[in-house]
């Protein structure tokens, strides 16, 4: 049994939850995975670090909570250092480096995911070139996997805005 | 558009990676729900929100009421009307519905009840899990009754479980809860919605005589469930809360009353054997045998897998009907393990567990706040191994 | 949005215009720029810094440091308490 | 000719009548609101197997037990809840509400507010006895001030409700006040409001002798009866806002249509609306 | 008017023939209950009745409320305004009322609910006689919690529970139950109210420090129970229905939570010993116990004097206490003697009872209606004997 | 001079500073409301160790928590109820309730009917936000017609509660409607209500741009406050009746204090009185 | 209260007085005499017998054999729909 | 343990309950005894037969109800016949000869109870002529407590009628 905790972290109203989401159900239902996606709920939750939980396996998950992530995607600089803490120590740390300065001994990868996505047209996007990036980077979920689930969740009018970040985030990915 | 191409809209056949509020929206919809009444309360909320949004699409109906008092109501008055109708809430919304839910079971009103519950008393922690509403099902109602409860453990459950409630509520004719849990309502995985045809179904006993030949809404063959006409078809039948002779008329009789109670009640237990489902994950040799539900026995699971690989020899009594209590599981269980009942409440399983075994169960209890972890359990597990 | 001042009776002995000192408390800030929208006299701008959650307090813009008329809209319209403005006497 | 002794009523089909005699007391209005609503009902031309009588927890919640249609005897408080669910489910129902004062305005007060609110399809017949009779006569919402009950022994002090003002300020589609002497306007009242669509408010004042009447000097049944017929007067004029009902001799007692679709705009009070529009735009 | 006289005038000390609706009412009085709110209800009307006449007399407030989710919101804000407060409904109301009192249970806010209760489910038969509503009073409210309830068995005992009804809510800081039932509240007996001096007292735990020195709410010391300030003191209380801290403040720990609710458990369950009353009856050389408690024990008493009359060594363990539940009295009981439990009710505390037992108790039950009779109590006695 | 980065408010002493930041999201107006009726509060000269704020359940509910007095976050709906046994137990305390639309007229609405019928002495803030914001944006009873919620996706269809009409037809003894940008006349209304007796009423319309706004074209918190800037009108004359709130760019906002004992019988809507008088004399 | 008679139309093409022969059933009566009372035309009295409950239901008075007027009062206003008349035709 | 089983009965007004409190109250407050009042309540007992039903004995009363009385007044026809069947076989009956017309086998006594009451002014008050009636006839309660029991129980300005109406059943009973 090999299990994959992931955790994608920023503030609300970043899509921290969509992209979540995308990866537990890229994983679940296009990458033949097992997937779980929790996230924390409640008005406390607001306006603060916001994150997104998802466990991989290839076989059944029991208990769901993603509590020492081996994978964390960071994209403000208050949740990656509350969040960080949780990464093992030997996780591999993704972030958006418009955004965010931090110190890690680890793999880690940055992005510059917000100006991407505002060179792209909208900063709303970020979110999926991270996604890709993190495709790229960590090989968690294929990319196909991953753009099946896009075309199949957002909205008609923004499939190919999404894509075309994601694919953006997986190109610098693989350079990475 | 044909008849065929709106079922298939009603139910969602495919793979889907919805949470478990959705998913139990999902099984309203497949089970054919009709009307579905309810108030917003975290974390039932989603429940109310994906039916608002779909119900209309499939021809039924959503309705946001004032209050939980009033939702129940609704729900009621639905029923009789002929439709397979829901709410869903969580524990303070719960609380506020028991006194209708009262009526419906002395009217013998099917319907579901969804407690995605979260931990209190009180207001307690709105957004957090817990399972501490599974006495409540019983006994939060005055006056004795029976009702079946479910304990749903995913995604998947939360929809094959609302379908399920829904046909046990038709059959025997009583409000149906599902006892879920927030870590089980916000989870997001896959549940598979068969097709419709697939799908489990059963109904309301209905009369077979025309309106006219003096119908008694509540006289009750051997299967102790009487049939049901519905407002509109006839039968000028009268429902009433106060004690009611087969007639449905009300009576001051202290006989009446007692069978009257004894059959609603009997009409549960008698069925107690098909109605408890439990699922048994490697009991067959096991030495220490964790009883869980809901999230729980996620944890569980893992514990006891952990055990397993760690040599113990544990199993699983994974209970799915939490009423009628699957007592004679654990009775029999009891007499060829030790017991380890692991809950998000402060041993409400448990306690019933006792009344079922000589000795005291071993109890991994937590308020709630977050879902039980193994480690806790798995410890009890190495413990009493 | 009238200012105080502009409500002064006119009949008043002197017509001093106050003066006002602004303070701010950036960690409380949750940067919904009701201060610096509703200032009468503008006075207030974004800050380029972000406190810890990401958010641009006020500042007082450049240029503006004379102009706070301590009318104490920004103190009554912060949702977070984190403006106020105190009169500078003796001016 | 003097009188035939008899055993059936031209009545009896549209009741339960193997229940008779019913619950009530002797002096009580309800058996005569019942009747008149059902016989309202029958003339309506409504097909009775599609109607629908649902009615909460009180001596006119009783009233669902002997129409014979069918007819729901919920819990207290709750009978427009229940309604809702009733019609929302089978919009075919003509779907009437049968209930009292406390039930429909004490406890069930929110329900009545909201409906209102939504313009659910129903008609809601209030038996204004004012006071909760079931229970031995306690002070309810339209309990008038300075009145005697069990739990206002020194007389009520809150003010109550004025139900027809309530409704129409609320903005219920047709609204009318007549008591339980007035049974052929009340009649007429009745067959107006199975016609209309939406929310439809009958207020009925009916004597509660043992709950009400003996411990306010209105008497007996007959001799609350004898107070409408004297202070009864159908002011046409009259806005729900002044209905006042003043339970006195020297003052006359308002009845008549308050709220009427077709004197809509004629002074009479607007309903109560809220916001509206595409917001933002 | 001197002190002492206005003093005598809320308690009616002498000899009294009145019905128990009317003692528990007195009791009130007696106890300086200062405020009554409640919505009518039979068969416990007449005592709002009977306070809706005396409590303005002697400075108190009687304020009938427009349902019992009101009066049961009325009666915990009274009690933080420093009045000792209580409301009195039955099986109906008291369903409504579960979600305010676990509000009242999770801020530890002192108060009496009495329920008189009537045949259940929902409407039932409202004047008629039932004890079905007491595993309500244990589990009618989401999330755990153990409540005090005690059960009386004549008008005397309407009285003097109602005294000490309200001396356990204010040293526990809870809701406390008078479980009564229709028989007890609507017979009319002698009922003897002692002098004011020699009637029980005990009170709320008070803060000790003057407001302003860092006062933690709820911050309980060896005995669990946190000093209670009250609004308009000072103090500057924050008091919430979510999982709080010391300071009162919410807070989303499920470690707090579950500590919490764990403490709010133990400090009744901890006093179990001195708050389960029972009354033993010829118990000593006792082959037969009967276990009974309300309205039925007068019958179970009737019936075992019969059985000893006949020869049978019968006894009588009357529960006074319904919960804490006698589960040591009982068990004791359980190793002596065979157990017959009599109730009004399909067994509600036979169950209890079973959990310590070895076996099963024989079960003398009826859902209600009439206050069960001493024939099919002496029947069992004399079967098992 | 620029600004002074400091660490305390001269308000932190009204509040309980040490829960600061609040819950509340950027743009929300909650915070605001809560700081002008503490300053109202503090200069009203009433003794603060007296004042009492009892909330329910909503964004709004979190009021009582962050007020420096004695507080009471209750259950949802039941402030009022709450409110009403704390009074009537200890007159000499000065009560407010602080609640949001959802608590106190959908769940709550029959206890704020029984409240002012009675006229109990209580101050109830309402702060409008027009939707259920705590639980994620579901429409309420003042949700617009026509605007887009979480349980409404095709938008509202119900006819929603104009506040100010429903309490003036009830009766209260003063009510005012402001918003979270009017919070000059806001505080001065506190102040007035602070000084009365009886029933009060204020509803303050509040930006929720995570429940409603950005749904709603009326986009994040200062473009609400804008729009409030730009239609917010104080029409002195218009009845409560007519203060329909048309949330439309070309609409007034009709602001004020549509019922003010000063101005009683100046043509505004009388409250609703109910029976009166020694019945039966 | 208007009798329905002087409520007929005075273009009426010709003035029938209808008669009305009165129903009781006594078992069903509870003495609240409103049949009585409100009789536009007097007809009725409390019949001297008491029916099981003790009630002395209502009876046709001596002397108005022939005065029913067949205007239903009496049948509506019964609460125990305990009397009610029916037209006499032929008269 | 000496035990007297006792029903009153009649129609509602008559003031049944109010016999029935006195005759308890008298009972247990002024006559050394045990006593225990119950009687009937709902709307189905209105404007029908109403009873009262007084235990009395010299020892604690445990199971109160009144099941088979020994002794037995009725004021109505109607309460006649429906409670006659539960007077016991030897017990004894009291009856308002005004109202009442019966047969039964053992003892039996009638008064008119309802003119008497008139001839005093007040029909009301036929209640109390039964209970002296009763107390004269059965020896169950001294007259004495029942006129302490009149005097402390009804309003001030009805204590002298209804003491005469007691005094006048009272001394008819002592004749009959
Ligand atoms: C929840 C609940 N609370 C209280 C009662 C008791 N109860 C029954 S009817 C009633 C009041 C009835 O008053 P109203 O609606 O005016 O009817 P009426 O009897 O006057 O016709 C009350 C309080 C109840 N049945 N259920
Ligand atoms: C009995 C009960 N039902 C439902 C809820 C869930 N709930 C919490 S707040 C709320 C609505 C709040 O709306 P409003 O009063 O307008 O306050 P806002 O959050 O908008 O300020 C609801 C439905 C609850 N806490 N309790
Ligand atoms: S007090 Fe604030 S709002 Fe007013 S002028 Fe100064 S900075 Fe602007
Ligand atoms: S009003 Fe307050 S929270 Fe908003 S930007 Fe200004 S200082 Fe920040
Ligand atoms: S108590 Fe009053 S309302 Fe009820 S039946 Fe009797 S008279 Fe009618
Ligand atoms: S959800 Fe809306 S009302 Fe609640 S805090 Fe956020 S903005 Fe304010
Ligand atoms: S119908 Fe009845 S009321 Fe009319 S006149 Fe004949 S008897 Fe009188
Ligand atoms: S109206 Fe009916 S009940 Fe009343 S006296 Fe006449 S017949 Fe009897
Ligand atoms: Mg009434
Ligand atoms: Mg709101």
């Amino acid at each position: 049994m090999t299990r994959q905790e992931v955790r994608l972290a920023g503030f609300g109203g970043q899509g921290i939850i969509l992209a979540g989401y995308l990866l537990g159900k890229a994983a679940a239902l296009y990458g033949g995975q097992h997937a779980v996606l929790t996230q924390v709920y409640g008005p406390e939750a607001r306006g603060s670090a916001c994150n997104a939980d998802v466990m991989l396996s290839d076989s059944p998950i029991d208990f769901p909570e993603v509590r020492h992530p081996s994978i964390m995607a960071v994209m403000s600089q208050e949740a990656a250092e509350s969040f960080l803490p949780s990464l093992v120590g030997d996780g591999t740390l993704l972030f958006d480096s418009d955004l965010v300065q931090l110190d890690w001994p680890g793999r880690r990868f940055g992005v510059p995911a917000t100006s991407i996505a505002d060179q792209l047209g909208r900063r709303i996007v970020a979110n999926m070139v991270m996604l890709g990036f993190l495709s790229a980077t960590t090989g968690l979920v294929p990319p196909e996997a991953l753009e099946e689930a896009i075309r199949t969740t957002v909205r008609a009018h923004t499939i190919e805005l999404n894509l075309r970040a994601f694919e953006a985030g997986y190109t610098r990915g693989t350079a990475a | 558009m044909t008849v065929r191409q709106a079922h298939q809209e009603r139910v969602r056949t495919g793979d889907h990676f919805i949470n478990g509020d959705v998913a139990c929206a999902e099984g309203a919809l497949a089970a054919g729900c009709g009307l579905f009444a309810g108030y917003p309360i975290t974390p039932s909320t989603e429940i109310a929100e994906h039916l608002a949004r779909r119900l209309p699409e499939v021809g039924g109906t959503f309705v946001q009421m004032e209050d939980e008092l009033g939702s129940m109501a609704a729900v009621l008055g639905a029923s009789w009307a002929g439709a397979r109708a829901m709410t869903a809430t969580s524990g303070p919304g719960f609380s506020l519905m028991q006194e209708n839910i009262g009526w419906g079971v002395l009217t013998e009103t099917p319907c579901v009840v969804v407690d995605v519950q979260r931990p209190g008393p009180s207001t307690g922690l709105p957004t957090q899990t817990s399972q501490s509403d599974v006495m409540q099902a019983k006994w939060g109602s005055h006056g004795d009754y029976e009702p079946v409860a479910y304990a749903p453990a995913s995604p998947q459950e939360m929809f094959d479980l609302t379908v399920l409630a829904f046909n046990t509520a038709d059959r025997l004719r009583i409000p149906v809860f599902i006892m879920a849990d927030e870590a089980v309502g916000h989870i997001t995985e896959r549940v598979r919605i068969p097709a419709a045809e697939a799908l489990p179904s059963s109904s309301r006993p209905r009369p077979t005589d025309a309106p006219g030949n003096g119908f008694l809404p509540f006289k009750a063959g051997p299967g102790l469930v009487p049939p049901m006409a519905h407002a509109g078809e006839g039968y000028h039948i009268h429902i009433t809360g106060l004690t009611h002779t087969e007639r449905g008329y009300p009576t001051n009789s202290a006989e009446v009353h007692d069978r009257l109670v004894r059959r609603l009640s009997d009409k549960v237990l008698r069925r107690a054997d098909e109605l408890t489902l439990v699922e048994r994950v490697w009991l067959d040799d096991a030495q220490v045998a964790v009883v869980a539900y809901g999230g729980t026995a996620r944890s569980a699971r893992q514990a006891v897998r952990i055990a397993r690989e760690r040599g113990v020899r544990a199993g699983l009594l994974r209970l799915i009907t939490l009423w009628p209590f699957p007592g004679a599981a654990i009775a029999q269980l009891g007499l060829q393990t030790r017991l380890v009942v692991a809950e998000s409440n402060l041993g409400q399983v448990a306690r019933e567990a006792e009344r079922y075994t000589a000795g005291q169960v071993y109890r991994v209890t937590h308020a709630g706040g977050h879902l039980l972890p193994p480690e806790p359990i798995l410890e009890a597990i190495l413990e009493r191994a | 949005m009238a200012t105080l001042a502009s409500r002064r009776p006119i009949d008043s002995p002197r017509v001093v215009r106050p003066r006002g000192q602004v303070y701010t408390i950036p960690v409380r800030c949750k940067g919904c720029k009701f201060c610096i929208e509703f200032c009468p006299e503008d006075v207030l701008q974004e800050s380029p810094q972000m406190n810890s959650k990401g958010y641009h307090f006020p500042m007082v813009a450049p240029g503006k440091e004379a102009s706070c008329v301590q009318c104490g809209f920004c103190t009554l319209v912060c949702p977070e308490m984190a403006i106020f403005t105190l009169e500078v006497t003796g001016a | 000719m003097s009188e035939i002794v008899t055993t059936t009523h031209p009545t009896d089909p549209l009741l339960r009548a193997e229940r008779l005699p019913h619950i009530w007391c002797p002096g009580c209005g309800i058996g005569s609101v019942t009747a008149c609503y059902m016989s309202a009902l029958a003339e309506s031309g409504l097909p009775l197997d599609q109607c629908v009588v649902v009615s909460g927890i009180g001596c006119t919640g009783r009233v669902a037990g002997y129409v014979n249609l069918d007819s729901f005897h919920t819990t207290h408080g709750r009978a427009i809840a229940f309604a809702t669910g009733v019609k929302l489910a089978n919009p075919r129902l003509q779907v009437t509400v049968f209930s009292g004062d406390g039930d429909l305005f004490a406890i069930g007060g929110n329900h009545f507010l909201h409906a209102v609110r939504r313009n659910t399809d129903l008609l809601v017949v209030c038996v204004n006895n004012f006071n909760y009779a079931m229970t031995g006569g306690q002070a309810g919402p339209t309990t008038p001030r300075h009145s005697f009950t069990t739990t206002t022994p020194r007389g009520a002090t809150d003010q109550p409700f004025n139900l027809q003002h309530l409704a129409a300020a609320l903005g219920v589609v047709y609204s009318a006040r007549w008591t339980a002497l007035h049974l052929r306007q009340l009649k007429t009242s009745f067959s107006q409001a199975l016609q209309l669509h939406g929310f439809r408010f009958v207020e009925v004042l009916s004597p509660c002798p043992v709950g009400f009447g003996k411990a306010n000097d209105l008497g007996e049944g007959i001799e609350e009866m004898e107070f409408y017929r004297a202070q009864g007067v159908v002011d046409r004029r009259i806005s729900p806002a002044e209905a006042l009902i003043e339970m006195s001799k020297s003052t006359p007692l308002p009845l008549g249509v308050f709220v009427d679709p077709e004197r809509q705009g004629n002074g009479q009070a607007g309903p109560a609306k809220g916001a509206d529009g595409v917001v933002g735009r």
